[in-house]
């Protein structure tokens, strides 16, 4: 019987702490099924075989058996009770991701992975973490849903536009693992496939300090040109953001120089501060205050000035808008 | 009118003669019979797109992706709009529910018609889009890409709307059908298990198709104006959206599985010459799965960004669907116990409905409890389930039906050799089909997906190769029962010795079903 | 069949008239729940949004202005007054009042519409409108659209079953001076006075919902 | 649902002699006017502030006014009470539906909107060195990211016919032939195109610059030999100083974590810890 087929590789490699308790419960299943399907399934052929109308001309008369019908009703119902508890108990410490994982943030878009790192450091469609330490991913999306899934893994998280999901992993397995798009994206929805690499630690610290991996597989190679060479400075957030302030029209209206009588507020010195608003409340400019004024300006309005600015929502991306937050912290 | 004119030799498919006889008329037989001719025809062009799908990826390369999306959404949307939800309601139902009950008609004989013409003008809506753009959203239409989309999803929006009435007035006739026009005798205790089966059903038609409409409706706004409920570029919430869906769409599972339950609980005790075990649990579980139906719909969104809780919530809750569905596999299987089994047709498709449908059952426990689910979802672990589920189900329970229906319908037998060959092959090819993508799903190639890792080559192209199989059945089964239409054997009024009231009459049966009103003295399976 | 004047010849499939009476009230209370669960989408985003955005919601509903909510309130109430005599007198064979209720009851559902268009015309020209069409700068929260996405769907949809209603009002008007009803049979009386009260029915609900948020 | 409420063998649903209960008009006046008198009080209720109160009271009120014209105006109160069972069943099916997706929507995690704070870090290292000027192996990497992010819509050998473009109102430029490009072939033109977008092709300024560089060497090798560019056009985008090899960006000392700092010049031996 097919159904014996799990214990033969049918799943995919263990290469996270969960997967071998995942698989244990999957196995589980697997046979509590094989038993209820023999069970059905066998008594229908010996029926078959045993009472069709040849051996048996005359069927007796049975309208039921009430003391059968509650024993399969009575036991299923605890079997299902004892599925339900284990999946649950299981599936509880493959969400609740540990204090100290490490934070990696996903930005998923029509059709490519996008990964960033703390060091600022940016990879496509590569992600690569470090062997046995919890690795935390907050992923959003750009357009549509997707759904992270690496199968070696057994996660899988749903990339929700608007959203910051989160998934946890904690690798076991060195080397490449698959990365899938599980959720219908459109056209290259199957092209949206990754390569989750799993580094030991030397490779990791390397990684960290911006260094190429030779170890990064066929697709990761760099050329010549870069590998192993020390980190040298190239445009930061703040470069960035200083580009898109230009690119996107900022300046027209803002300055960095703290001249007055602007169209719009300054950024000199903003980062920190307390603005005073239109109604007279009184806010601090944080992140998520410039973030606000951004994607919706009409939100708050800062005295002696008018609600002229085009809302930005929709119209930067997420990895932009950290870049000009960075930018504005940046001009002191 | 109220008076029957019964010239031997005139039934209901004779009674009247031409085109116009048929388009205009009020008889629940010949707008079942409409209901099928078109079904089988959607069901035809739902197979034509998953042999191209299965082609595909069974390595042959003939679709470019953009056409492939547009393929498995078409399979998806024909499959379950058109052919599978009113298969067994829309065709066979309106076919026997009247004269399983002994009456003349359904309530409401021109909403029977109107809903029928609902039906056609949704579908059309529909199959216009294969002449324009397509769409590519698949079956579950997710918003923001089904807001976001070049294609003609609009179309098959309000197609979908549109059919969503013609399932709500079928649903509402035969609600108030049953509740009013059962024959004298004929008490709650004494209905066919078919009847609380087409009951159930309506009852979730009734009180879930509603829902969609609305989200249908919103969806089209969406896409028109931007009314923002379900996009996030607009503040609202696009896994509201899979909430709105699933609250019609898991609910419409059992709509597919309901009445092929029904059937099979007519067609054990028939051919088995036993009463059917336990016919108040059979009758309430139909009833307990109808209403759990309402309360597990978000087993389908575990990894969608649903809060812990409601996971939680939903996980429990769907395990309550196992309870009353093992009640009734084992009281189907404890009827055969010390029968006398005749083995036609009608009951090898109730065996292959109770071996497919088992594994459909089990391998749902994968995906309710919680762990599990997160790996196995949105791959082909899923498209196998459902499979199992609805085609296992429905397919073999509407195969059963029409077996044990078509003397009735049409008065004339079919070679029951070669309707042992049909089922053979469709039952072989069915799970050489789809048992490798339990597989291929726990490996976890996900669904959807045009190309695929070398890994998953081999068990496709099996899958690939089952799909032939299931093709070549129904050609077969199309072929013999074309030739019963015209060369069978005329057929007796009760082929199966069956006790139930439909049996009681001529075949094919005279337009008013009954000669005079039959008068019910005893329950349906009381085979002594 | 039967001739009699005073009952009228019901579907073959029926015993009596009065079973079929039964049957059609039936079947019109199963059409009126699938109505509820229509409403119910809208209800259930509503239910949602508003305990996710309170404060949204007592601001946004603020700009809807709730004398016009209650003045139509009070003329569908009368309209489903107006309504139910006319059953009652299509019962009682009392045609003229029947025609006279009949035609008062389709007059106030053109008045429940002018208020409506009224205020619409006042939020379009606001910019309080639905969704990605919202483009006012008076109401600053974010979500705002939300609370007028569900305002127009809500009343718009409400405002459709009005004009269906409407329709079939004027159907019975021309039957019942055809003269078409008498004590025998009042059925499609009956079934629209279902239809009519069950939209008055939606709007009692939805009127401390939108224009009374607190 | 409703097949409970009457078991009754068929003679309950057939035949019976079913006496139509006909409002009287007093009793009609008699409900319009609690009805009109309730609205008043829904109204004046809203008026007053109950604190939490408010919500539920005008509900209650809005209870009381339907089932009023459900008992009476619609004859719940005479008729069949399967068809009572009916309403009350559709309302409690719509609670379902409310509570159990409240359930979700309500018991999401606080934090699940709210963006994260950004990393306030460095960009990790340049790749090259004047990634603007022709380097095979620029042009090399710029290849390999155009095969994640171009291919879709431009093809695999960039004639613009890729996948996604057959969908496009407005066909992706085809970069094998030189004809009539909208901003110029230049590599910085190349270069702000890839920053700002065009027409329907969004902007790739998220990534890297150089990697932008890259795209636009990769891009312009698969047609004719492109025009160069001028100082002052590599200036127009933000190349301050091309001689330089990072191209002289104003401040570019690196702002990545004073720790990783301190490490990586321990690494290189820039300081020996004693």
């Amino acid at each position: 019987m097919l159904w014996t087929l799990p214990f033969f590789g049918t799943l995919p490699v263990q290469a996270s702490e969960i997967a071998s308790r995942w698989d244990a419960f999957y196995i589980f299943l697997v046979v509590l099924s094989l038993i209820f399907f023999v069970i059905v399934f066998g008594a229908m052929i010996i029926f078959a075989v045993k009472y069709n109308k040849d051996r048996r001309a005359k069927a007796e008369y049975i309208e039921g058996n009430h003391l059968l019908e509650f024993f399969w009703t009575a036991i299923p119902t605890v079997i299902v009770m004892v599925i339900f508890v284990w999946g649950y108990v299981v599936y509880r410490d493959m969400v609740q991701a540990p204090s100290d994982a490490y934070e990696i943030r996903v930005i998923a878009k029509q059709w490519l992975w996008q990964f960033q790192y703390e060091t600022g450091r940016s990879e496509i469609n590569k992600i690569y973490v470090p062997l046995n330490k919890p690795v935390k991913l907050v992923m959003t999306s750009e357009d549509v849903i997707h759904s992270f899934f690496v199968p070696n893994f057994r996660i899988k998280k749903d990339v929700v536009p608007g959203m910051y999901s989160q998934v946890w992993f904690k690798a076991t397995v060195l080397g490449e693992h698959h990365l899938f798009c599980a959720e219908y994206c459109g056209t290259s929805h199957s092209g949206m496939i990754g390569t989750v690499i799993v580094l030991n630690d030397q490779d990791w610290k390397n990684f960290l300090k911006g260094r190429e991996i030779p170890a990064a597989g066929s697709t990761g190679a760099m050329g010549t040109a870069a590998a192993g060479e020390v980190a040298a400075p190239t445009m930061t957030m703040a470069e960035r953001g200083r580009e898109l302030s230009k690119t996107k029209g900022c300046v027209a209206c803002h300055n960095d120089t703290g001249a007055a009588g602007g169209v719009a507020p300054t950024y000199k010195g903003l980062y920190g501060s307390t603005v005073e608003m239109t109604d007279g409340s009184k806010v601090v400019a944080d992140d998520n205050y410039i973030r606000e004024s951004i994607e919706n300006p009409q939100a708050k309005i800062v005295k002696g000035y008018n609600p002229v600015m085009p809302m930005f929502k929709g119209l930067l991306k997420e990895d932009e808008i950290n870049a000009l937050i960075a930018y504005i912290k940046s001009v002191k | 009118m109220s008076t029957i004119a019964a010239a031997p030799g005139t039934n209901y498919l004779n009674a009247t003669k031409g085109l116009r006889s048929w388009i205009g008329t009020l008889d629940h037989k010949r707008i079942g019979l409409m209901y099928l001719f078109t079904i089988l025809c959607t069901f035809l062009m739902g197979g034509v797109f998953a042999i191209m799908v299965r082609l595909q990826l069974g390595g042959f390369n003939i679709m470019t992706a953009d056409q492939y999306n547009r393929a498995f959404t078409y399979h998806g949307t024909i499959m379950v709009f058109m052919v599978v939800i009113p298969m067994i309601p829309a065709a066979i139902g309106n076919f026997a529910l009247p004269m399983l009950i002994g009456a003349k008609d359904v309530a409401f004989p021109r909403i029977n018609l109107a809903s029928y013409y609902i039906f056609l003008t949704g579908a059309t809506m529909a199959a216009y889009t294969l002449f324009a753009k397509g769409v590519d959203t698949g079956w579950t239409f997710y918003a923001p890409y089904s807001i976001r989309t070049g294609t003609s999803a609009s179309w098959v929006l309000m197609g979908a709307f549109i059919m969503g009435f013609s399932s709500i007035f079928t649903g509402l006739n035969f609600i108030v059908t049953i509740h009013k026009l059962r024959a004298p005798g004929l008490t709650w205790n004494r209905l066919p298990l078919f009847c609380w089966a087409l009951y159930a059903t309506s009852v979730i038609q009734v009180l879930a198709t509603p829902v969609l409409a609305i989200t249908l409706l919103l969806l089209t706004f969406e896409r028109a104006t931007g009314i923002g409920i379900f996009d996030p570029k607009i503040g609202g919430d696009p896994v509201l959206f899979q909430h709105f869906f699933w609250f019609y769409s898991h609910p419409a599972v059992y709509i597919m599985a309901l009445p092929a339950m029904g059937v099979i609980s007519e067609v054990i005790p028939v051919f088995s010459r036993k009463p059917i075990f336990g016919y108040k649990a059979i009758a309430l579980a139909t009833f307990g799965i109808a209403l759990v139906a309402f309360l597990v719909w978000g087993h389908h969104m575990f990894v969608s960004g649903q809060s812990e809780f409601a996971n939680f919530v939903f996980s429990l809750l769907t395990m309550f669907v196992a309870v009353p569905t093992g009640v009734k596999v084992f009281s189907w299987v404890a009827t055969l116990y010390k029968g006398s089994l005749r083995f036609n047709a009608p009951l090898l498709y109730a065996f292959c409905f109770l071996f497919v449908f088992t594994v459909g059952g089990m391998t749902g426990m994968f995906l309710a409890a919680l762990a599990t689910d997160v790996h196995l979802t949105d791959t082909y672990f899923v498209v196998a389930h459902f499979h199992y589920v609805m085609v296992g189900s429905t397919l073999m329970g509407f195969l059963a039906a029409l077996h044990f229906y078509f003397p009735k319908m049409f008065g004339k037998m079919y070679s029951e050799c070669s309707a042992k060959w049909g089922c053979f092959l469709i039952f072989m090819g069915f799970n050489v089909t789809f048992f490798p993508q339990f597989i291929l799903g726990s490996q976890g190639m996900p669904r959807r997906y045009y190309a695929y890792v070398p890994e998953f080559k081999t068990l496709n192209q099996l899958s690939t190769f089952g799909s032939w199989l299931i093709a070549a059945g129904f050609i077969w089964t199309a072929i013999y029962l074309g030739r019963a239409l015209v060369a069978g054997a005329k057929a007796p009024s009760n082929p199966w010795e069956a006790l139930t009231v439909d049996w009681q009459t001529a075949s094919p049966p005279i337009t008013e079903n009954f000669e005079t009103t039959p008068v019910i003295t005893s329950g349906p399976y009381e085979y002594r | 069949m039967s001739t009699d004047t005073h009952t009228h010849h019901f579907a073959h499939h029926f015993e009596s008239a009065d079973h079929e009476l039964e049957a059609s009230k039936e079947g019109m209370w199963v059409f009126l729940l699938t109505e509820v669960l229509f409403f119910g989408g809208l209800f259930c985003a509503y239910a949602i949004f508003r305990s996710m955005y309170p404060e949204m919601f007592h601001e946004a509903h603020k700009y809807l202005n709730w004398k016009l909510g209650a003045l139509n309130t009070v003329i569908l109430i009368t309209s489903s007054l107006t309504m139910a005599m006319a059953v009652s007198a299509c019962q009682k064979a009392q045609r003229n009042k029947a025609i006279v209720n009949l035609i008062l009851t389709f007059l106030l559902a053109c008045g429940f519409l002018v208020v409506k268009s009224f205020e619409y015309a006042h939020k379009i020209h606001e910019g309080l409108l639905p969704g990605a069409l919202f483009h006012n700068h008076e109401i600053v929260h974010p979500k705002a659209p939300l609370f007028f996405s569900i305002y127009f769907g809500t009343t718009g949809l409400h405002g459709f079953h009005v004009i269906c209603g409407m329709i079939v009002i004027l159907w019975l008007l021309f039957r019942t001076i055809r003269g078409d009803f008498d004590k025998g049979y009042f059925m499609p009386v009956e079934l629209v006075g279902l239809y009519w009260h069950f939209v008055d029915l939606v709007w009692i609900f939805l009127f401390p919902l939108l224009y009374l948020v607190s | 649902m409703a097949h409970g409420n009457h078991n009754g063998s068929h003679n309950d649903n057939r035949n019976q002699e079913h006496s139509h209960v006909i409002l009287s008009d007093a009793m009609i006046w008699k409900i319009g006017a609690c009805l009109f008198v309730l609205t008043a009080v829904t109204v004046g209720v809203a008026h007053i502030n109950l604190g939490w109160m408010n919500f539920p009271v005008a509900m209650l009120v809005a209870i009381i006014k339907g089932s009023l014209v459900a008992l009476f105006f619609m004859g719940l109160k005479y008729d069949k009470k399967e068809n009572s069972v009916i309403l009350i069943g559709s309302f409690l099916f719509l609670a379902i539906f409310i509570v159990l997706t409240s359930c979700d929507l309500l018991f999401r995690p606080a934090n699940v909107y709210d963006k994260p704070e950004p990393f306030a870090a460095a960009g990790g290292p340049p790749k090259y060195k004047k990634p603007w000027t022709a380097q095979a192996v620029v042009a090399a990497h710029g290849k390999e990211l155009f095969m994640q992010q171009c291919v879709s819509c431009h093809g695999e050998k960039g004639e613009g016919n890729g996948v996604a473009s057959t969908a496009m109102t407005r066909k992706p430029r085809n970069f094998t032939s030189g004809e009539n490009w909208l901003n110029g072939r230049k590599p910085s033109q190349v270069f702000h195109t890839l920053t700002t977008g065009v027409n329907l092709m969004p902007s790739f300024g998220s990534l890297p610059a150089e990697d932008r560089w890259s795209l636009a060497q990769y891009v312009l090798s698969l047609g004719p030999t492109p025009p160069a560019d001028s100082v002052d056009d590599l200036k127009k985008v933000g190349v301050a100083d091309p001689t330089r090899d990072d191209g002289g960006q104003p401040g570019a000392a690196p702002s990545i974590p004073i720790d990783l700092a301190i490490e990586l010049l321990a690494e290189d031996g820039t300081f020996k810890k004693k």
